[in-house]
């Protein structure tokens, strides 16, 4: 059987973006079969992804790119999140075309569709990133295009405010970013990770300094990837602001990318005693304050986009309790196990969240009064998603958790157990916030059923059951990780 | 496939069917009529002393040594029996709400489905996770159908629980990890046997942690503020459910991983903090349930009071005060069900469950005031009720227990007494209310009270028949129960 | 049928009987009273037969819980002559009492509910009687007073006997909270729980110090109990609320005596352990001479014989404390069974006659009106004051004896309170049957129906004669004690014509009390000791606790938390500034701190 | 003769950066931003990267500096009125950069190699310009690639961003 | 005498500095994005010494430095116009380019 190498499904996910575009600009169709086209290209691309055959090795140096079984697993990943928002967007598209300034009917949704897609090959990039270069390039060209689709819906400020929220502290990160990669760089004169691994135990004790410095500002700029306090800052604002699809994008995809880059980074400095106890008091500060900070500063939110930021927050902090905990063996799958979980509960969540806030008019909770009897559909799926996001068993969520939290105890993390048992019953209490406002609160008046279009039905459908029966059978998955 | 299965599907198949718009009582009373047919066939079917029988299997996470593995044992049928009579009794006894009936009747089998789920499985892991499935039922039932203050009392209630299940899986992840390495696996056979010849320690702070979680799920003192609410505020058979069956849980569950696992040299060293904990559960609580004036809220503070025996049973480490626990298990189930069943009838009826406003019902509804005093003098222990059995030998198992002191009375002789003066307290508090519910001259506005009807009676009577019999002869519970308890 | 099945079946007949009339008893008043009467009547002839079969019998038990090599509770039967004589005295007191509350609560409603109550009593009772083990006399004991409970409360309408039979409850709890303590301590010590089988280890019992004394004491707490000894003797009198003939039967006759049966049960006990029998003397002679003492100055005409039961039931325990053997108090306690059972008809007699009056001082010159219920009252009278020839005479004069040898302050003691109970029941003699009539219900009174009236002569036969020699042969073998000061029966004789002839003279005619005694008439002021204690320790210490719960135990373990989380996250939220200098500077000062951590 | 040098180039580069910060006028900090990057770029040179320092003119100077004054002038920004001093920013702002220089200077005198002399190239007939082609091309071609898709994401975006009235 | 690496480095560091304090306490957010690129071209002096200072075994500058150098400098570019296209975007719909004014989302 042929196989096709790894490094083609960017190379087909560009051509893609390539071909969409060519779309966009001379044909006259439909911009909804853009968006289709686009989602028929990524899972094309998914598919092909199943295929794939190993790295051959004289096109491109595994130092710079690595093909190996969680960056295939991030890939798939990225392509369906991907995938995923652009059918989000199918039906977010009558709003975001209220605030844009287009001549004619549909002018400028088309790239509301393509970007996502070299959003995409950016992460997939980033996913198999094996060089400091290649981190920087591919993380600019999700940052840049995440710019331009938070800031896209140029009528509506938030979504403007967002975008410039976006832009400077994500520019500030990436000053860091830079920064930090010079100091390891100038200490190791290597900026693949690989060669850093290598020159890492030759390193004097002074320079060793040096490389910590370095790997500190790297650290931030990747804690900002991923919202881990405190450099979470431009989470909640911009999640609010952004267009939904896009808050769910950057809330998976980007975040997960964020992660693997994290933990890619992180592993040749595991590697020597002295900087492992250094980092292990650093992550160990990090997830406790991203704990404690996502989930209780969650607890007062009142609007939802908003309260799934915190929220956002708050999952960054039981992944990063995964990346704390490398002492008891590799916590990689745990953390893929839990983005993978995390991928379908915040994609239910948004998925209903839209269709909500497109028929009552705004995203507070309080717009989700009485949902249960004016559309039982989107709140089973809004009542899952929040029980798999607060943790409750039967579902993918506590899976997660619980790998997570093995892997704390196996590392000896008990202090960060701790502070997350407390965290997990403040999360108890904002998700069922929701619960509350679905089916405890009555419909204000008025309020007529929400009509939901069959294929958002279908989706709802297929996360539900994907979030229990990985909630029950996960093996499939596990198995996909190691 | 285990017989189990359809034990543990039948509820969860109940609750689909009425999600998805079936007729919701008849389908869940079917649902629990059939589950209390199978159970009561399993029941029969099971031997007691062959260890665990109808075992099944399915690797779940096999890395982990996660499997769905359902059996069951002599004490596993006796509580599987309790669960589904419990909830058939619930079930039946449950008014149609106006508002989201079908969300009702499926709450109502979830926590069932939790409950049996739990006590079918053999593996740690999905025993925890059946458990937790029946959170967000009683967080629904309480918070959309319940009375009084209900939305502060489901918010606390799922909090804590939320909180305490928590502090379990971290427990249980504590007691996987003290496995050998290669060993590690959360089937509870294979943990006791592990135990059994030591090549398992788990240590101190594992046993704390599990005692906590369980602790707080059964509502240990001080953990217990939230039971009273949550109960005076859920809808009569969300509180039958919870505090009947679910509640048992913890007192399982200890049963299975903590006594059979810990070395008693382990345990002991935190038994006084624990026996004080557990006089507070009977001293301090039936003190407060004396206090109330509510009978709502009198029934949940009794019903914490009442776990304070369990746990004193539990903590003997003795075969007598464990098969103590296990029967009082059975019994209190039973009894607090029929209490609350009772209850919520009461409060249909006139609207109040406040002693003040309450009194002489018995002239206007004799059948319900003579139900009520079989129910409560079951509570009170009352020989010929299998709670009498169960504490006796709980108080037998708890006197003989814990290294002799040079005092005269160690410290599990003490509690003993303390524990007797506790049957004391439990006969005051439930006299009092039945005097002030039931006797005395009638208020003019209930003179007109309709007596109970027959579906309730019928169901709080079985309930009740149940208990006589176990009570007459608990020598039949105690041959199921038993065996289990002696452990390798 | 044979020697083992027959107490069985006298157990449980009238279990049986309760059972069905709780289901079918409501249809119909007949089948109520039928169903009892025929069950007691079964176990009467039964427990008639059983007196006449000879020999043991064997081990006859049941595994009622049996955990192996740990605890093994049957359910058995002693059948020896102690328990033949009082399955055959309950047994056909029972029957005369079911027989008598046709008549008496002829047209009272509940009539199942009271049938019911004393079938399971009867249950009860012989489960007692016929136990051969500490934990099944446990469970019956416990049952006894659950029936009590029912039957108090029958008219549970008035709130004072709904209190009463709630406070009757809850007091013989306390006893009980001490009697299972007791039976704990002899398990834990010789491994079982059968009336035999600890007798046989009573020498190891014997060497383990006071180990026996304290057993002894807390099984006699059951005893204070349920016999209603001093301190826990407030319930008897207000248990009179209670229709008529559940006082004479359950708190009279035989229930209350129970605790008595069970010392004699034990007396292999406390033979072994004479300090516990020297506090079981004092506080029987206590409660004799203090109860004698209330009984004085009451003036509803059943709390006046409570009160005497009282002071009999004290008769008993301190011939339990003082008697070479258990027959001396079972003998007083076979008399006073009779006698004291038809005093409580005849009470009930004159009550339904003035419609339900209950007040003495309501009464008076009855004795033309009620002749053949006068009749018997003076034979009870005299059985129960000890006027020789009676059976009270025989059967007291034999514990006073035996006290003034052993005990002598407990005997002389003993010695007074005869003179007390002459003088008191002479009173009530006088005031309700002498004099004028003292209201329109006294003036218009008639003597009872026959029903009512047939046991009343029934049983005043026994209450004459129990106690002669033939008789008490046929039932005891007692001990005469010997080296009886012959002062003891001069005493005696002179004791009671004191009292007697003092109340007649004072109560000849008054129209109210001549003797005013606060002290005696308040019962030494314990109830009100008890409710001072229920309302001000009690009920204070549990509000406080109901306050505690909220505002201590919860605020710290629930609300402080919860609240404190939540205010972090309100308080959390507000670095959320919304402006993107904020967010830099926090950035930095981050970037800052982090980079700190990994440099120090 | 290259120390003095290095101390002037720093020194301008150093007091045009810091008038970004300070001037008020944006067109004037803007075009201090274009003398530091100018003063920057012989520093490039002073480290034997001319290529880099040629770009870094070209880009910077010519092209970014364009686009920056471009947009104020297209805004219309004028002189930045003073407002209140915000007396918190600047506390932290010190704070924070006072604590960073703080943390790189103990960087800086605790690793070794910084006080090194610079090392003379083995072979400097050999173009800056080649060799940094060479790697570019050969080793980070990848890199590159993904570069090129960037800029196209970025055009698109500007577009899209910033057309009055999309068609 | 010639310049040693910590020289450059401490520079490098100053305008780095510069720029951090520039974002955080200038308001306007065109200057702000200015002292982003500062900070990003403080780093790019940092890299060229370093990879001037370090020299290959072959005796040459550490090339891949520049590379990323010419890198950070394309990126720079893109990030650069695609902000200002922002700034502009934002200027049209709410008249300023003051982060202040920038407050609607928070808490």
């Amino acid at each position: 059987m042929t196989s096709v190498p790894p490094f083609a499904l960017e190379i087909c996910i560009v051509c893609v973006g390539i071909f969409l575009l060519m779309m966009d600009c001379f044909t006259k169709l439909d911009k909804r079969s853009i968006g289709l086209a686009a989602i028929a290209g990524l899972l094309a691309a998914f598919v092909l992804s199943f295929l794939t055959g190993p790295m051959p090795s004289h096109v491109i140096p595994p130092s710079f790119y690595v093909a190996d079984a969680p960056a295939l697993f991030f890939k798939r990943f990225v392509l369906l999140s991907t995938a995923l928002t652009i059918a989000l967007a199918l039906d977010y598209a009558p709003i975001y075309e209220r605030f844009i300034p287009s001549a004619s009917p549909q002018a400028g949704v088309g790239e509301f569709f393509i970007l996502p897609v070299f959003t995409c090959a950016g992460l997939m990039w980033m996913v198999s990133a094996a060089d400091f270069v290649m981190i920087f390039v591919s993380l600019e060209l999700v940052t840049v295009t995440f710019y331009v689709l938070v800031a896209s819906m140029r009528k509506n400020t938030g979504s403007l405010e967002a975008g410039v929220k976006y832009l400077i502290l994500g520019a500030l990160s990436t000053g860091f970013l830079v920064y930090g990669i010079t100091w390891v760089f100038g200490i190791t004169g290597q900026t693949s990770l690989e060669g850093i691994r290598q020159q890492l135990p030759l390193l004097t004790e002074g320079s060793q300094a040096a490389v910590l410095f370095g790997l500190g500002l790297v650290l931030v700029a990747l804690g900002f990837k991923v919202a881990a306090v405190p450099f979470q800052f431009w989470v909640p604002d911009v999640y609010q602001g952004a267009p939904t699809p896009i808050t769910a994008f950057l809330s998976v995809a980007s975040k997960a990318a964020g992660f693997i880059v994290l933990l890619r980074v992180l592993e040749p400095f595991f590697t020597i005693s002295s900087i492992e106890r250094k980092l292990l008091i650093v992550l160990t500060l990090l997830a406790a304050l991203t704990l404690v900070y996502g989930n209780l500063a969650a607890m007062p939110q009142t609007n939802l986009k908003r309260l799934l930021g915190y929220s956002s927050i708050a999952h960054a902090g039981y992944l990063l309790i995964g990346v704390a905990s490398f002492r008891g063996g590799p916590s990689g799958p745990a953390i893929g196990f839990y983005l993978a979980g995390y991928f379908l509960m915040t994609f239910l969540a948004f998925l209903v969240l839209q269709h909500v806030a497109m028929a009552s008019g705004g995203d507070d909770i309080s717009d989700f009064n009485g949902l249960g009897s004016r559309s039982p559909v989107l709140a089973l799926g809004m009542l899952i998603s929040m029980l798999s996001l607060a943790g409750l068993p039967f579902t993918v969520g506590f899976l997660g958790k619980f790998l997570i939290f093995e892997a704390a105890m196996r590392s000896q993390q008990y202090l960060l157990v701790a502070i997350g048992a407390v965290t997990v019953a403040s999360g108890f209490y904002y998700y069922l916030k929701v619960v509350r406002a679905m089916y405890w609160q009555p419909a204000p008046d008025g309020a007529s059923s929400i009509p939901v279009p069959g294929s958002s039905k279908f989706l709802i459908g297929v996360f539900c059951a994907a979030i229990i029966l990985l909630g029950i059978f996960p093996q499939p998955l596990i198995a996909m990780l190691n | 496939m285990s017989p189990l299965f359809c034990l543990v599907i039948l509820p969860i198949a109940g609750a689909a069917l009425t999600v998805a718009g079936t007729r919701p009582r008849d389908t869940a009373v079917t649902a629990a009529a059939l589950n209390f047919l199978a159970s009561l066939i399993i029941f029969g079917w099971c031997k007691p002393d062959a260890g665990y029988q109808f075992v099944s299997s399915f690797p779940v996470i096999p890395s982990l040594g996660i499997h769905f593995t359902l059996g069951a044992d002599g004490l596993s049928v006796a509580i599987l029996l309790l669960s589904t009579a419990v909830t058939l009794a619930a079930v039946c006894i449950a008014r149609t709400p106006a508002k989201h009936s079908n969300w009702f009747y499926a709450s109502l089998l979830l926590i069932s489905a939790g409950a049996v789920g739990a006590f079918a499985s053999v593996d740690a892991f999905f025993f925890y996770m059946f458990h937790e499935l029946a959170l967000i039922p009683t967080f629904l039932l309480i918070g959309i159908w319940g009375s009084g203050d209900r939305q502060a009392a489901a918010w606390k209630v799922t909090t804590y629980l939320a909180l305490g299940s928590f502090i379990l899986l971290i427990g249980l992840i504590g007691l996987y990890l003290s496995l050998p390495v290669n060993e590690r696996t959360f089937d509870m056979r294979r943990i006791t046997e592990l135990a059994a010849s030591g090549e398992a320690r788990p240590q101190g702070s594992v046993y704390l942690l599990l005692i906590l979680g369980f602790g707080i799920l059964v509502s240990l003192f001080p953990f217990h503020t939230w039971a009273p609410q949550a109960y005076a505020s859920a809808p009569a058979p969300a509180a039958m459910l919870h505090a009947g069956v679910l509640k048992k849980f913890g007192l399982y569950g200890i049963l299975r991983l903590v006594t059979p696992v810990f070395h008693p040299d382990v345990a002991a060293q935190f038994n006084t903090l624990l026996i004080v904990l557990v006089l507070g559960n009977i001293l301090y609580v039936g003190l407060v349930t004396i206090s109330q004036r509510k009978l709502d809220l009198m029934l949940a503070y009794a019903s914490v009071m009442h776990m304070g025996y369990i746990f004193l049973g539990l903590l003997s480490w003795k075969t007598l005060g464990l098969a103590g626990a296990a029967l009082m298990l059975v019994a209190h189930g039973l009894s607090i069900a029929a209490l609350f069943a009772l209850s919520g009838e009461l409060r249909e009826r006139t609207g109040t469950l406040d002693f003040g406003e309450l009194g002489g019902l018995a002239k206007a509804m004799p059948a319900f005031g003579l139900l009520f005093g079989f129910a409560a003098m079951s509570a009170v222990g009352l020989p010929g009720f299998a709670n009498f059995a169960g504490e006796l030998l709980i108080f037998f198992g708890a006197f003989s227990a814990g290294a002799p002191s040079k005092l005269g009375l160690n410290e599990f002789q003490i509690a003993t007494v303390v524990a007797l003066w506790g049957v004391v307290i439990s006969t005051i508090f439930m006299l009092r209310s039945y005097r002030r519910i039931f006797m005395g001259p009638i208020g003019d506005k209930w003179k007109a009270l309709p007596d109970i009807a027959t579906v309730p009676r019928l169901c709080v009577t079985g309930l009740l028949v149940l208990l006589l019999i176990a009570g007459f002869f608990p020598q039949a519970v105690l041959n199921y129960v038993v065996p289990a308890l002696m452990w390798p | 049928m044979n020697a083992a099945t027959a107490p069985w079946i006298i157990l449980f007949t009238p279990l049986v009987s309760a059972a069905l009339i709780l289901f079918f008893g409501r249809y119909s008043r007949k089948l109520s009273a039928g169903l009892a009467i025929g069950g007691a009547l079964l176990a009467c002839a039964l427990s008639w037969w059983l007196f006449f079969q000879p020999g043991e019998v064997g081990p006859n038990q049941l595994l009622w819980i049996n955990v192996p090599d740990v605890l093994t509770v049957p359910l058995g039967m002693t059948i020896d002559p102690l328990s033949r004589t009082m399955l055959v005295v309950v047994n056909t007191i029972a029957s005369l009492v079911f027989i008598y509350s046709l008549g008496y609560m002829a047209g009272e409603e509940g009539y199942w509910r009271y049938f019911g109550g004393l079938a399971l009593f009867l249950f009860s009772m012989l489960g007692i009687v016929l136990a051969n083990n500490f934990v099944m006399m446990f469970i019956f004991w416990e049952l006894v007073g659950l029936s009590s409970y029912i039957l108090i409360g029958h008219y549970y309408s008035r709130p004072s006997a709904a209190d009463a039979c709630k406070q009757a409850f809850i007091v013989n709890r306390l006893g009980d909270f001490g009697f299972m303590i007791g039976i704990l301590t002899l398990w834990f010590a010789t491994g079982s729980v059968v009336f035999g089988e600890i007798f046989a280890k009573v020498p190891l019992l014997e060497s383990q110090g006071h180990y026996l004394t304290i057993a002894c004491l807390l099984i006699f707490c059951g005893t204070i109990g349920k016999s209603a000894q001093l301190p826990l003797h407030v319930w008897l009198p207000n248990s009179m609320e209670g229709p008529t003939p559940v006082s004479s039967l359950l708190h009279a006759a035989t229930m209350v005596a129970a605790g008595v049966y069970m010392l004699a049960r034990v007396f292999p006990l406390l033979v072994a352990a004479p300090i516990a029998r020297d506090f079981i003397a004092w506080v029987g002679a206590l409660t004799c001479l203090a109860a004698g003492l209330m009984a004085t100055q009451q003036n509803d005409i059943k709390r006046i014989l409570a009160y005497s039961t009282i002071s009999q039931l004290g008769y008993m325990v301190l011939g339990a404390g003082v008697a070479p053997g258990p027959d001396v108090p079972m003998f007083h306690l076979f008399t006073h069974a009779f006698f004291k059972c038809l005093l409580f008809l005849c009470a009930g007699s004159v009550i339904v006659a003035l419609h339900h009056e209950q007040d003495i001082w309501h009464m008076g010159g009855l004795k033309s009106k009620t002749p053949i219920t006068f009749a018997c009252l003076v034979v009870g009278t005299l059985a129960l004051s000890g006027f020789p020839g009676f059976s009270g005479y025989y059967s007291k004069d034999l514990i006073i004896a035996w006290a003034v040898i052993e005990k002598p302050i407990l005997g002389w003691i003993a010695v007074l309170t005869a003179g007390l109970t002459a003088f008191y029941m002479f009173r009530l003699l006088a005031v309700v049957f002498l004099g004028t009539p003292r209201s329109d219900h006294a003036r218009h009174a008639r003597e009872s129906p026959a029903v009512m009236v047939v046991p009343l002569i029934l049983l005043a036969i026994p209450a004459w004669v129990a106690g002669y020699a033939p008789v008490e042969g046929f039932f005891f073998h007692l001990k005469e004690p010997e080296h009886v000061p012959e002062i003891l029966h001069y005493a005696l004789l002179a004791m009671f014509v004191l009292g007697a002839g003092l109340a007649i003279l004072l109560y000849r005619n008054p129209a109210k009390d001549p003797v005013v005694i606060p002290l005696f008439a308040n019962r030494f002021y314990i109830d009100d000791l008890y409710n001072w204690i229920v309302k001000n320790v009690q009920d204070s210490l549990a509000s406080l606790g109901g306050w505690a719960d909220r505002w201590v135990v919860d605020l710290f373990v629930a609300q402080i938390p919860s609240r404190f989380t939540w205010a972090c996250g309100y308080i959390l939220r507000f670095l959320q500034l919304g402006n993107i200098q904020a967010y830099a500077f926090f950035f930095g000062a981050g970037v800052v701190g982090l980079i700190y951590i990994l440099l120090a | 003769m290259q120390l003095v040098l290095f101390w002037v180039f720093a020194a301008l580069m150093l007091i045009f950066g810091a008038a970004v910060v300070f001037l008020r006028n944006p067109v004037s900090s803007a075009l201090s931003l274009v003398m530091s990057f100018v003063f920057l770029a012989a520093l490039f040179i002073t480290l034997d990267a001319f290529f880099i320092g040629v770009v870094q003119v070209l880009i910077y100077a010519g092209a970014v500096m364009v686009l920056f004054l471009f947009i104020i002038m297209l805004l219309d920004l004028r002189t930045e009125q003073p407002r209140r001093v915000n007396i918190g920013a600047w506390i932290g702002g010190a704070f924070v950069v006072f604590g960073f220089i703080g943390l790189l200077g103990k960087v800086l005198s605790s690793a070794v190699p910084f006080n090194m002399q610079k090392p003379p190239i083995s072979n400097p007939q050999i173009s800056d310009v080649s060799a940094v082609g060479e790697t570019l091309f050969r080793q980070f071609n990848l890199p590159f690639q993904i570069v090129g898709v960037l800029l196209l994401v970025a055009t698109i975006g500007v577009v899209v961003l910033s057309k009055k009235e999309l068609k | 005498m010639t310049p040693t690496l910590g020289h450059y480095l401490a520079v490098s560091g100053l305008l780095f500095f510069i720029g951090l304090a520039g974002v955080i306490l200038r308001r306007n957010i065109l200057i702000i994005f200015m002292c982003l690129e500062l900070m990003l071209n403080a780093a790019n002096l940092s890299l060229v010494a370093f990879s001037r200072y370090n020299l290959t075994l072959a005796g040459l500058p550490n090339y891949n430095g520049q590379v990323f150098v010419f890198f950070v400098i394309t990126v720079a570019a893109a990030e650069v116009a695609v902000g200002l296209a922002i700034i502009v975007a934002l200027f049209r719909a709410k008249r300023t380019t003051h982060v202040e004014d920038l407050n609607s989302l928070k808490f």
